[in-house]
């Protein structure tokens, strides 16, 4: 009994690192290459780790109360919470912490329950570029959250299940990922990953040029430093969740980093040679080929 | 327009009116009498009266005699009532009528006929139950004195106390009488004085006296119904 | 002497010739004796009530002949019922008219005497078993309802009163010309009689009679498009005398066009569908046209007139739960009209134009009169649990059970109409600021009393409904039961 | 005594007792208040069993006896009652008419508790109505400027009523009787027309007082506009009163299952209901507004949850019924006590109150997270129930009109939480003191409340299951403490997800606060960065206009849509309909005449079509 | 066409037509006192139908007077007469009111057109 609580506890710090570590080297790749594309030489790929150490070593001289204080957290629950309840790897091959304990509808709810924690947070500052950064991104997340949603009601009246393992489990029993066994939600829930992953050209919540980078901005030291790590965690979170319901999860970690980052570079390249969308550019964006495909998703799944 | 709507509407109306009576042979009564033939009957043989309509309209109908009196009455009150004007204070309102005076011919055969008029007004109420006339007939020929009266003489003033007395002792022996009836037989209006016999003055019991009473009681309605319109009206000269 | 039905009538009556005099000794005794009478009747309506559940219709001759020779009255259960609530609504607005007529001394005695004959009148067209005399009544009544529409001189009293002299003396020619053709096909004027011969007379002239009494009648019970002089006459006349139009002459019209209907030519052998329909289209237009009224009064006389329209529908149902539902609607409607013109009265006491506007805020003024008022609003509109809603559920109830689903949608929908227009009146009076200095006047004590006396009431039948139903459950058979009548008047 | 009607009395004679001790003394007045309204509470929780209770009122019998659905509503009822009536003690210091207040108050509630313990038609309809023009009183207690509110909400209740009047004569007519078992029973043997008939006027009857899509239109302007005290149990609990009437039909009548369509078409009309008042919540200013919004998309929920009719559905529906009356009230508690305490609701003015009002601020930042639906608290439970029954009933469509409003939700959910206590300091509102203590503790207690039933939904879904078992005629229905199953066997467990959400959350908040805590300090939030120039004292950047302007563009379409302008021109022609009307009365004695003669003409031209009927 | 009923349009004919006429007035005329007068008409009209009704051929008045004792007559039924007593009456009463009326109408408006007088409308 205190040898499973000891195990559990292991494998929330385990997964939890893998996440973090992951997610700051994807980071620091998407910074790169962005760079590269822009023609510019680039921080190396470690940088955000630097970026780190150097924000959680500031001294935090000021906060404008205790929801600011608390802001952060919310977002750490959010992504760590979620975390919880996603297989990293297929069935056994990895710890399994909480993913019996949870579903993919519940899931939906914990993943924004940072975002809005943090936007009270940010509320708190009085910035007023903070509150204008947080309207942006709830109502883009009203405008990705349609498609996505679908894809994932396809998802669940194809292989009659809300849990994530047993849908990957599913999968495996069929042989066909359900990339390839219901195409149009997986077309569906990448467009949606776009706004999800908030790079440009969806990228107007953070707007750096145009709103001092947006909800964030009034936070420094310790609260941009674990903004930082969880926005790295919750990357990781979001990419995992595609492989899992998408492309069948992964056997190795080796296999897991292929596949996630192999998704990650669709968002990113995708956001390079967009410019950025205003925000009801960006909804009507989201209420048009993604809800579409979303449809013939259901319709596929039903009739399937 | 709306006169030829009005005409169109009533022709359609008399039509159909005419169309329900012209079923209705006219001098064919007599096949269509059920409850008349009663009348007809009683009259004679348990009232002693010799007129019947007055017969139907003191004692078998006596109650819408009632009723017919009370309309006069209310008739009169509601004048009264309607025509009331609050006197300022102060202010005299002359009682003068907005007649004209009358030649001298009218106010010397006004003279003349005045107390014919009464006492044939009397004698019609008094005589109902035998010839034709009654109450009411006798009553509107005293008024037609009083009014030709009125008519004459600018001045001629009818004294209201002693109208609303007769008007409401009238009234009150009608619906004594009527008590009468309820109290030593057994139903209001009933007829339970001697009748007499047949064609004599004194016959028919209670009938002759209700039509006095009814006939004083039209007399001094209509002399106060005719006194009230035409008293006090100063303004209908402009 | 024996207490019988011809009280109402004979006793009035004798007062009434008898005030003249007495006004003589003493102006206040002018006032009060017909009060005194009043107060008798309803003592008489007591005893006559107990007496008639007792050993049944009550049938008096009057003048020693029997019907159909004489003129009859018969107190039957219906017609005890309608009287008693006249008699005792007149009652009350005797003793609330009694300190509002103090101003002008010289003209109450002619106010009491006419509305003792108001009542008498209506009393009268109720308890009479003969149709000419019926007339007689409704002339009485009308005469009376015309001097007392215009009684007031400051206010356009005349005008109104001309209006419904003119259309009630139509009436009146209706009514003779019908009286006339069944007198001439049946020889007789008494209505049992009548029925029991009505056989005899042809379906194209029963249909024509039928008509001509229907416009008469429907006159006074304000059908529509009949009711023209309605709201007019309720408006101009004094605030009481609108209680008195709701409570009897409406209801004496309503009453005799039931016997016609009912009794007269049986259900079943008149047209009675036009009752329901124009039941519904008076319903529907009055209570429409109320909700466009600026002036309080007129609104109460629309209301007063839609609910008529539902009384005459139930009737037109012609079953015995429609003909319970009409007289429970009109007993209800007595009574809580009543109390809305009493305490409206004093609302729009001292105002020239009557506005419903100029209610703003009067509830902080007349806290209790605005409070009956509320009160009368909230049961005429048929809220639970005050009265108004068991009538309305027992008319649906009838409705329902002749499959009438239109009827009954048209008639919510309506009320619908009528809980808006109440509820802006009461939202006036408590939850508005007054725009200038409210001129008020406070009811004296009498006025509070009779209000009272009909709130509580209305109160009682609204929780003990049971204990009038009773009654009008006996009323509404002995109208259904045309048989019955008949014989018992006929001695048969 | 029957228990039953002890509570009843209790109500009922505390309206009149509060109105006469109001005219005595202040103090006993609050006493009575609170008394009358704690008494029922007691006995209600106290008593294991309630008897029933029969008699006989003009000629209709009336039977009264509390079913197991009527339970949890009636719990709804006095909690929240008792709750609001103490709130109200300290919410309505200071004002006029607070007897009439209070009594209406009592009335409303006994009402409410009267409609539940109805097993019969007519006793259910006479509650139903003083349940009306008792709110209706309430509604239009603020005075003036509700005048209109009043009427629409009086016109739209008296139509839903009288719907329900006249199924209720129609079922008499049926089956001659007025128990609503029998009408339960003989419903299936009725003709079918006259099935659809009847549910279609009861439901009409119940969808105006749940707020049901065309209509909802009064019930954003009298929640809004009533006292706040009174709106928490208004929109908390007597707008379920529709619901329980809704799930009575719904369910009792087998509509969902023998009427597809039917309940097809209430599910989506609540659906579309709840995406529409998400979005028009939204952009109010008022935060009264925006709760009373609110409650009508939380409203569309629970439509659509009943209206599915599944096992699942119906538990999700009621589970958020409740749960909607215990968050809405702290809402609307918590509008109230920043009405009283800043003087205002509007959120173009309103600032910073966080460090003023912090209980408040809690209170409100629960309520609304149970709201959202997000996890731990208790909103996620009803939500997810919802989703995962209406995907598994392949509803799918239907759930993502349902998620889109819900997603829309937080939206004005952050609102809200912003407007009221975030954003930039004003000097204006330094005053402000955290509202009194008879207003916290209702506001708290309700926190409490949210706060357990997310990790113990079993509380409610236990009587909620047990109503399904017996009475509503499902079988075998499931529930469990903390573990929630859909219909593909995953369960979540609920206390698992709480413990996780916790010690992340206390790990993160702890190590936020305790790191370098010594050298931080609070500064007012004039002093932002803003590119380097610091607010000055008379600026003030707090952001509160066109909140979600961007969201208002991408969403034009639906904003053009407005049921309250449809409603409008239909007003407007009826009016003008009543004008005409009216203008039939010329006021010209001869036009009557003319009247009377057309009548008597045109009755003769038909004789002869009268005389052959 | 017999005789019969010649005589019967002819006298019915007449009653009613006083009646549609007196109506006529009423509807169309603008002066009270020409609206009172057509109510008259009305009456007289309806009184006449009255009288005829009752009328038998031959019929002497019902009266038992001396010179018909013994001998077999034929009488008119004295119903019909006996109303329209009362309905005279009655008629009386109304016309006398609704004269009073038009004083005071006259009174207050200082016209008898009923164009002018139109206080009271809707």
């Amino acid at each position: 009994m205190m040898g499973d609580i000891w195990m559990t506890l292991l494998g929330v710090l385990v997964t939890t690192l893998l996440a973090f570590v992951t997610g700051m080297f994807y980071m620091g790749a998407s910074r790169k290459i962005t760079a590269r594309v822009q023609n510019r030489v680039g921080p190396p790929i470690y940088q955000n780790f630097l970026d780190l150490i150097k924000l959680q070593a500031k001294d935090t001289a000021i906060h404008h109360g205790w929801m600011q204080l608390l802001g952060p957290a919310f977002l750490m629950v959010s992504a760590v919470g979620s975390l919880m309840f996603i297989p990293v790897l297929n069935k056994g091959l990895f710890f399994e912490n909480f993913t019996a304990d949870g579903d993919i509808i519940f899931l939906l709810y914990l993943m924004v329950f940072g975002s809005l924690g943090m936007a009270l947070g940010a509320g708190q500052t009085g910035n007023p570029n903070s509150a204008i950064g947080v309207t942006r991104g709830l109502t883009q997340m009203v405008g990705f959250e349609i498609p996505w949603v679908m894809a994932i009601v396809a998802l669940i009246l194809q292989y009659h299940t809300t849990n994530i393992a047993e849908i990957l489990e599913a999968q495996h029993r069929s042989g066909v990922w359900s990339m390839f066994a219901n195409p149009y939600a997986f077309i569906a829930a990448l467009l949606a990953a776009f706004g999800m992953f908030r790079y440009s050209p969806f990228d107007i919540v953070g707007a750096p040029a145009e709103l001092a980078s947006g909800p964030v901005s009034e936070n420094g030291g310790k609260f941009l430093g674990t903004m930082m790590s969880s926005h790295a965690v919750f990357a990781f979170v979001k990419l995992v969740l595609y492989v899992d319901l998408f492309m069948g999860g992964a056997d190795n970690l080796v296999e897991l980093v292929i596949k996630t980052f192999g998704l990650y570079l669709i968002p990113l390249t995708y956001g390079m040679v967009n410019p950025r969308y205003r925000t009801e550019q960006a909804v009507r964006y989201f209420y048009g080929w993604p809800t579409l495909f979303g449809i013939i998703a259901i319709l596929y799944a039903v009739f399937y | 327009m709306k006169k030829y709507v009005a005409v169109v509407l009533l022709l359609f109306f008399g039509y159909y009116l005419l169309l329900s009576f012209l079923q209705l042979d006219f001098g064919r009564a007599d096949e269509r009498m059920a409850v008349s033939k009663d009348y007809l009957h009683e009259s004679v043989a348990t009232n002693k009266v010799a007129n019947v309509i007055t017969s139907i309209v003191v004692n078998f109908r006596g109650f819408d005699t009632l009723g017919e009196v009370t309309v006069l009455f209310l008739a009169s009150t509601a004048l009264a009532s309607i025509l009331y004007r609050r006197n300022k204070p102060g202010v005299k309102v002359p009682k003068e009528r907005i007649l004209t005076s009358a030649s001298h011919l009218l106010h010397i055969g006004a003279k003349v006929l005045f107390p014919i008029s009464i006492v044939l007004g009397a004698y019609i109420f008094i005589h109902g139950h035998l010839t034709p006339g009654g109450g009411f007939q006798g009553g509107a020929v005293i008024a037609t004195g009083v009014l030709l009266m009125i008519l004459s003489y600018r001045k001629f003033h009818v004294n209201h106390n002693i109208v609303s007395w007769v008007e409401s002792i009238a009234g009150i022996a009608f619906v004594a009488i009527g008590f009468t009836g309820l109290i030593f037989g057994t139903s209001f209006l009933e007829n339970v004085f001697p009748v007499g016999t047949l064609n004599a003055l004194m016959s028919g019991g209670a009938i002759p006296l209700i039509y006095i009473a009814v006939g004083f009681k039209v007399g001094a309605e209509l002399i106060g119904l005719l006194d009230n319109i035409l008293l006090n009206n100063k303004e209908l000269k402009q | 002497m024996v207490i019988s039905p011809i009280h109402y009538v004979a006793i009035p009556l004798l007062v009434a010739f008898l005030i003249p005099l007495v006004a003589k000794i003493g102006k206040n005794w002018a006032r009060i004796l017909p009060g005194l009478t009043l107060a008798y009747l309803n003592f008489v309506s007591v005893y006559l009530m107990t007496k008639v559940q007792e050993t049944g219709i009550i049938s008096e001759s009057v003048g020693g002949w029997d019907a159909p020779v004489g003129i009859n009255l018969v107190f039957s259960p219906l017609s005890g019922l309608l009287v008693s609530l006249i008699t005792g609504i007149g009652f009350l607005v005797w003793l609330y008219s009694y300190q509002f007529k103090n101003v002008e001394k010289n003209e109450s005695q002619k106010y009491f005497t006419l509305l003792l004959m108001l009542i008498t009148g209506a009393n009268g067209v109720i308890l009479t078993g003969d149709i000419f005399n019926m007339f007689v009544f409704m002339e009485i009544t009308a005469i009376s309802a015309y001097a007392l529409t215009a009684f007031y001189r400051h206010r356009n009293g005349a005008e109104a009163a001309f209006k419904y002299l003119l259309i009630g003396s139509l009436a009146s020619t209706f009514m003779l010309l019908a009286i006339m053709l069944l007198y001439a096909q049946v020889g007789t004027l008494n209505m049992a009689d009548i029925a029991s011969k009505m056989d005899q007379v042809s379906s194209g002239m029963k249909v024509t009679i039928f008509i001509l009494f229907l416009t008469g009648f429907g006159i006074e019970a304000e059908m529509f498009p009949l009711n023209g002089w309605a709201p007019d006459a309720y408006t101009e006349a004094p605030g009481p005398i609108g209680a008195v139009f709701a409570s009897a002459v409406v209801k004496a019209g309503v009453y005799a066009m039931a016997r016609v209907v009912f009794t007269l030519f049986g259900y079943g052998d008149s047209p009675v569908e036009i009752l329901i329909i124009m039941g519904v289209i008076t319903m529907a237009i009055a209570e429409f046209s109320a909700f466009r009224q600026e002036k309080l009064k007129r609104m109460l006389a629309y209301s007063s007139i839609g609910q008529m329209g539902l009384v005459i529908a139930a009737f037109g149902l012609g079953t015995k739960a429609g003909v319970f539902a009409a007289l429970f609607i009109m007993v209800n409607h007595a009574l809580i009209k009543s109390l809305l013109f009493l305490s409206g009265t004093y609302m729009v006491y001292h105002s020239k134009e009557k506005l419903i506007a100029e209610l703003n805020g009067m509830a902080k003024e007349l806290p209790v009169t605005a409070a009956l008022f509320a009160f009368g609003a909230l049961a005429i509109a048929g809220f639970p649990p005050f009265s108004g809603f068991w009538s309305k559920v027992y008319f649906l109830i009838a409705a329902a059970d002749q499959k009438m689903v239109f009827l009954i949608i048209m008639v919510l929908l309506v009320t619908t109409v009528e809980v808006l227009y109440y509820f802006k009146v009461i939202n006036r009076m408590y939850f508005h600021k007054p725009e200038m200095e409210l001129e008020y006047r406070r009811p004296s004590t009498n006025a509070l009393i009779s209000m009272f006396v009909l709130t509580a009431v209305i109160l009682w039948i609204s929780f003990f409904p049971d204990t009038v139903m009773g009654y009008i459950d006996a009323a509404a058979n002995d109208l259904v039961n045309r048989a019955g009548y008949i014989n018992l008047v006929l001695n048969r | 005594m029957n228990s039953l009607v002890i509570m009843l009395l209790i109500y009922f004679a505390g309206a009149i007792l509060v109105y006469a001790a109001n005219k005595f003394s202040a103090v006993l007045r609050d006493v009575i208040v609170v008394l009358a309204g704690l008494l029922p509470v007691a006995l209600f929780f106290s008593i294991p069993a309630f008897e029933a209770f029969q008699f006989r009122i003009a000629g209709f019998d009336l039977f009264w006896d509390l079913g197991s659905l009527a339970y949890i509503f009636e719990a709804l009822v006095v909690v929240v009652g008792a709750a609001s009536l103490v709130y109200a003690i300290s919410y309505m210091k200071g004002k006029k008419n607070l007897g009439y207040f209070y009594m209406n108050f009592f009335l409303s509630l006994g009402s409410m508790t009267g409609i539940l313990m109805s097993q019969d038609l007519i006793s259910f309809f006479i509650f139903w109505e003083i349940m009306t023009w008792s709110s209706y009183f309430i509604v239009v207690f603020n005075g003036y400027k509700t005048n209109k509110i009043g009427l629409t909400y009086i016109f739209f209740s008296a139509l839903g009523a009288y719907a329900m009047l006249t199924a209720i004569v129609m079922i008499n007519t049926q089956t001659g009787s007025t128990m609503w078992n029998d009408f339960f029973i003989a419903f299936a043997g009725m003709s079918s027309h006259y099935q659809l008939l009847i549910s279609i006027l009861f439901i009409f009857g119940f969808g105006v007082k749940a707020a049901m899509m065309p209509l909802h239109i009064w019930a954003a302007d009298a929640y809004s506009h009533s006292p706040m005290a009174y709106t928490a149990t208004f929109s908390g609990v007597l707008s379920k009163m529709g619901v329980y009437g809704l799930a009575l039909v719904m369910i009792k009548l087998a509509l969902v299952s023998n009427h597809f369509v039917f309940s097809q078409v209430i599910a989506w009309l609540g659906a579309v209901t709840a995406a529409l008042a998400t979005i028009y919540a939204l952009i109010q200013k008022d935060i009264r507004k925006l709760l009373a919004y609110s409650s009508v998309a939380q409203l569309g929920y629970i439509i659509t949850g009943i209206a599915v009719g599944t096992a699942m559905s119906f538990m999700a529906g009621i589970y958020l019924a409740v749960l909607h009356g215990l968050f809405k009230a702290a809402l609307f508690m918590v509008a109230g006590a920043v009405e009283k305490q800043a003087g205002t609701t509007d959120m173009h003015k309103l600032r910073a109150l966080i460090r003023k009002m912090p209980l408040t601020f809690i209170t409100a930042m629960v309520a609304i997270i149970a709201l959202a639906g997000i996890p731990p608290l208790g909103g996620f439970v009803g939500k997810w129930m919802l989703y995962e029954s209406l995907i598994g009933s392949n509803h799918y469509f239907l759930v993502i009109v349902i998620f889109f409003s819900s997603t829309a939700a937080f939206l004005y959910a952050y609102r809200f939480l912003y407007g009221i206590f975030l954003g930039q300091e004003e000097e204006e509102f330094a005053h402000v003191k955290e509202a009194p203590l008879m207003m916290l503790i209702p506001m708290l207690f309700f926190t409490v409340l949210l706060i357990v039933t997310g990790t113990f939904p079993g509380i409610i879904l236990g009587p909620v299951a047990n109503a399904m078992n017996h009475g509503m005629g499902f079988r075998g229905v499931q529930w469990e403490m903390s573990v929630l199953t859909n219909v593909y066997g995953d369960s979540i467990h609920l206390s698992v997800i709480s413990t996780i959400v916790v010690v992340v959350f206390i790990v993160f908040a702890l190590f936020l606060i305790l790191k370098g805590r010594k050298g931080t300090r609070y500064v007012t939030t004039k002093d932002i960065a803003n590119s380097g120039e610091p607010v000055r004292p008379e600026d003030n950047y707090h952001f509160a206009l066109d909140f979600y302007k961007p969201f208002e563009r991408a969403m034009a379409p639906l904003y053009r849509f407005k049921m309250s302008e449809i409603y409008g021109n239909i007003s407007d022609g009826l009016v003008s309909f009543f004008q005409f009307t009216r203008r039939l009365y010329s006021g010209n004695g001869q036009t009557y005449v003319y009247y009377v003669l057309l009548f008597i003409v045109i009755l003769l031209v038909f004789s002869n079509q009268l005389i052959n009927r | 066409m017999n005789i019969q009923d010649f005589i019967n349009f002819l006298v019915y004919g007449t009653a009613i037509f006083l009646i549609i006429g007196g109506l006529y007035a009423v509807l169309t005329k603008k002066y009270l006192t020409k609206i009172v007068i057509g109510l008259s008409i009305m009456d007289a009209g309806i009184n006449l139908l009255l009288i005829a009704i009752g009328y038998t051929y031959k019929g002497t008045a019902p009266i038992f007077s001396p010179a018909v004792e013994g001998k077999t007559v034929t009488m008119v039924d004295p119903v019909p007469q006996a109303l329209v007593l009362t309905a005279i009456v009655i008629g009386f009463g109304v016309t006398a009111v609704a004269l009073s009326l038009v004083i005071r109408l006259y009174r207050h408006h200082n016209t008898l057109c009923i164009d002018n007088i139109k206080n009271l409308k809707w």
